[in-house]
């Protein structure tokens, strides 16, 4: 929990250090300034949990396959694989606090999901079912939705990537 | 505390028509009205582990032979074959040593402040099992030894207070950490003596270039002088391996390359060659131990497990084709387990109803088998590139743990 | 020095029967007497190559996903086959830069002090190909991008002086180096922009969020400052790749995932659209650029190369099964070249009989070809594990050289 | 030639500290004081040379093969394949000055000759030709004749090692 006490803090810290510098309000920066860099947090809270978090129940499909559906524009090692699951971290990393997000259907309800592609972070690469498909991601200088950067630049551990969670935000329809 | 501020992120960021536009890119089917609920917002969470390593979770090292600066451990329950996570070693990575309890695991690493170039830093690290999290961090002299990986190049005395660091530069040294205060001890000279295989709470014992044996000792402050010598126990032509079995506290079995054994105890403080005896039976010269974990002893059950193969000299690191069961006390083969994959390494379980752990080095894959017969249980995929050692954790707890 | 000294050595080993005792363990063969002279004592050697890279040697860069902080750059004699050596990158390695004469490569590389955790250095590095030694070293600052590698996230001046580094915190940023004087000019705010695509001596296009482009500066000291924009050049739904194609000193081929090309124009400082047109003609929509690398231009014979697959939108990083051949002037395709394996990444030597190459990520395996029909004329096989980009060094001398 | 003058003056350096201590003068080190630590060099000079130098013209077998005959104790990456030659370090790394002896017999000659097994240092492992044959190797106890020791240890570069010559230092019989 410190830890993302500590992430928080930073984006606060880092909020607070651009609001008189020009160099996080350009055409990026205009979502930042417009709601606060806290917007660009998928994660809600984090907390530390005895096991991985599951599927949802009203889901289908095996996370620890790419063919997954939440899976639709990722790229990377699936944290499934890595001692985490779709929405959590393996122990002894941490989720990049900010990220980018794509848009997939699920298909048990037809509906589409925004699903944040936070990357666990911290460790050397997983190596553990790696996983592109890409859907909907887009070049790097369209950061918010590219699947291409190291999203870890936000952590206090690092930039070093270890795997990617795919986790539901919020219907997307 | 930003889950208020996050609810209406989604639909914000729908209406800018910008962050979830990939939608749109896709030909828009008309859903039937969904019967099922509406998949709930998810929390990101972190997995911990547990408190203490139980008796069925193992480690096993990987050392990266073709990116030597990235070895690491993985941790895996061998009952379930879940892959749980993994620990960071460093370049020539060599694996981890439990506190008595459990808990902890002290890793010895080096890095170099350029990849693998530039300033040398060797440090040995504590990681909680419960976060896997970098902890405390001691800096050692920068001359760890760097070789195929011998987990008495890194012992911990038994009761956790003192790690012990293998130095070869080529002078050869040991570097005393003392775990409790993690503090430095300091380095000590062991002139032409590698190694230390720990017999009691304060004394070792090392093997020498001429094939005798070097007792050592610690005092309470954590400090080294050397004690008495053997003379040479083995012929230079068929050398005691590295890899010796601790069989007691203070005994253990030194096996050279052709499948001799000679028992040494260190109880007094000077090394006392015991019982000999010979892995192979008349008829079975042929075949040698081999691998770089070929040994494995269930001390419940007083079984020696050994990887075998068929070859000649200059065949002891070659995999194993059986294991050799053997009963240390009758000096007897009790079962010879053919293994339908050849193993590099062998391991079990400390405790009463043990797992028996075999991979071969390349492969990736941990085998979970039944010791009475070797029968795989299940097998662990996908653990990296270089299996080396397959550690199992410490059991019933220790007489006294380190803080 | 030591020559005299050692010549009698190994005589004095065999006399001390230590260091050559192996030999006696072998059962002794009498050979018969040898009618061969004994084989010379050897020295030991170290390979220098060339002062300056031939148009046929070819930089094979492996960012080593699984072991990220170990990515390299192979070296490779492409006229034979022969791997020449390799130097050193660092985490998430992207490539190297040549110096116009091809005498040097610069590489910018990103360290932990704890390998992938611990205090973060971000460095440039001078190698000279002679003896792919590490030469000169500028600190910048720790915040190069950290992405797949895109060469326009490092660029240098095409006369040398400078070098461009692309910073994504996420603020956007652009370290600047001087070359010549190997120190770090400054870090430069690029807000909402990316990379940069060289246009000149001392000026680059930036590719902005919003699908426009951005101009800018060096000036003579190196300091940049922003200059004209574009109005969004681009649709959301079918972006340009952020791996233009340079056609002409100021001039770039902008494509977008479906395959529309968009030249612009930075020759005035305002970067100015030219022709559009479509890699894919009227019941090809199937058929998309994709790869890691999918572009290669062939300047001497204004050839493009693409790397092309059947699949739909979210496939810009499938593999090629076919090379495309375009005349660029002409906007026209020359040649469909089918692969019998697929690619993803393709170039091409820069002299007037040049090689085509291509790789697979995850292959290890360069294929070297013949342009004209895409035939194999070699493989170089075992380049590690995950080839990303193909880079063929400058061949006419540019018209200033760095110090 | 830079570097080995380095490495000769560390070897220098090396010996005439040690001489007051015990720690290099031990039942291996026996050896080191009765002939000077520039016995433990295998390396008689070092040049750079414009290619790998190739085999001996009496020789025969492929060096890229670990079946070769001078191979029969090595554990490593052959240079051969990694830019140098059985005798030649690949451009950018550095020979280790001091090594361990093996000897095997060649088959065009039916001689047994001591064969130097230098490591070439400073660079990340090379990873081609792994081979691993271990004939005479003895344990790391004794290192004089221990292939599972990183001889790197006595280079300017650091102990990082990248691939294995095998140089014939003369005949053994």
């Amino acid at each position: 929990m410190r830890r993302f006490d500590r992430a928080a803090e930073y984006l606060a810290r880092s909020t607070a250090r651009n609001t008189s510098r020009r160099g996080f309000i350009g055409r990026l920066g205009a979502i930042v300034t417009a709601t606060g860099a806290a917007t660009l947090l998928p994660i809600s809270r984090v907390r530390a949990e005895k096991a991985a978090v599951p599927i949802q129940v009203q889901e289908e499909g095996d996370p620890n396959s790419c063919d997954y559906w939440r899976y639709c524009a990722v790229d990377g090692f699936l944290c499934s694989c890595c001692g985490g699951s779709a929405s959590s971290c393996p122990p002894g990393t941490e989720p990049s606090p900010i990220t980018w997000l794509g848009t997939c259907r699920n298909p048990t309800d037809g509906r589409n999901y925004v699903i944040s592609y936070n990357d666990c972070c911290g460790k050397a690469a997983c190596g553990r079912c790696n996983c592109s498909r890409d859907e909907g991601a887009t070049p790097v200088y369209q950061p918010t939705t590219a699947n291409d950067l190291d999203w870890c630049l936000g952590t206090q551990t690092g930039v070093a990537y270890h795997c990617s969670l795919s986790v539901v935000t919020g219907p997307a329809d | 505390m930003y889950a208020d501020r996050l609810k209406g992120l989604p639909l914000f960021m729908a209406a800018l028509g910008l962050l979830v536009s990939s939608a749109d890119a896709r030909p828009a089917k008309k859903a039937a009205p969904p019967k099922v609920p509406v998949l709930a917002t998810e929390d990101v969470t972190l997995v911990e582990l547990k408190d203490r390593m139980p008796p069925h979770w193992v480690v096993v090292n990987d050392v990266v032979f073709t990116h030597l600066i990235d070895g690491r451990s993985y941790i895996v329950d061998a009952d379930s074959g879940t892959y749980l996570g993994t620990v960071p070693g460093g370049h020539s990575h060599v694996g981890v040593q439990f506190t008595p309890d459990a808990s902890t695991l002290l890793i010895p690493a080096t890095f170099f402040s350029r990849g693998s170039r530039g300033e040398r830093t060797d440090v040995i690290t504590w990681f909680g099992l419960k976060d896997l999290m970098p902890g405390a961090e001691v800096v050692i002299p920068p001359k760890r030894v760097q070789a195929l990986p011998l987990l008495s190049s890194i012992p911990l005395t038994d009761d956790g207070r003192f790690m012990l660091i293998y130095n070869f530069t080529p002078e050869q040294t040991m570097t005393v950490v003392d775990a409790a205060a993690k503090t430095l001890v300091g380095e000590f000279e062991t002139p032409g003596c590698a190694l230390a295989h720990m017999t009691g709470p304060r004394s070792f014992m090392m093997q020498c270039a001429d094939g005798s044996m070097q007792s050592g000792a610690l005092a309470e402050d954590g400090k080294i002088t050397l004690g008495a010598t053997t003379p040479p126990l083995f012929e230079r032509e068929d050398p005691a391996s590295d890899k010796p079995v601790r069989i007691a506290s203070s005994r253990w079995l030194f096996i050279t390359f052709s499948g001799a054994v000679a028992e040494v105890d260190n109880a007094t403080g000077t090394p006392t060659p015991g019982a000999r005896w010979k892995l192979t039976a008349a008829g079975e010269e042929a075949w040698r131990p081999g691998g770089l974990q070929p040994y494995a002893y269930h001390a419940p059950s007083g079984l020696l497990y050994v990887l075998m193969h068929e070859g000649g000299p200059g065949t002891h690191k070659h995999p194993g084709t059986e294991i050799w069961v053997f009963d240390v006390a009758a000096k007897k083969r009790v079962a010879r387990l053919p293994l339908e994959t050849p193993s590099t390494a062998v391991s079990i379980s400390n405790d009463a109803d043990p797992l028996l752990y075999t991979a071969l080095f390349g492969s990736g894959t941990l085998v979970v088998r039944r010791p009475s017969d070797a029968a795989i249980l299940r097998k662990v995929e996908g653990l990296g590139s270089d299996i080396t050692l397959i550690q199992a954790p410490p059991v019933a707890p220790a007489a006294a743990t380190a803080p």
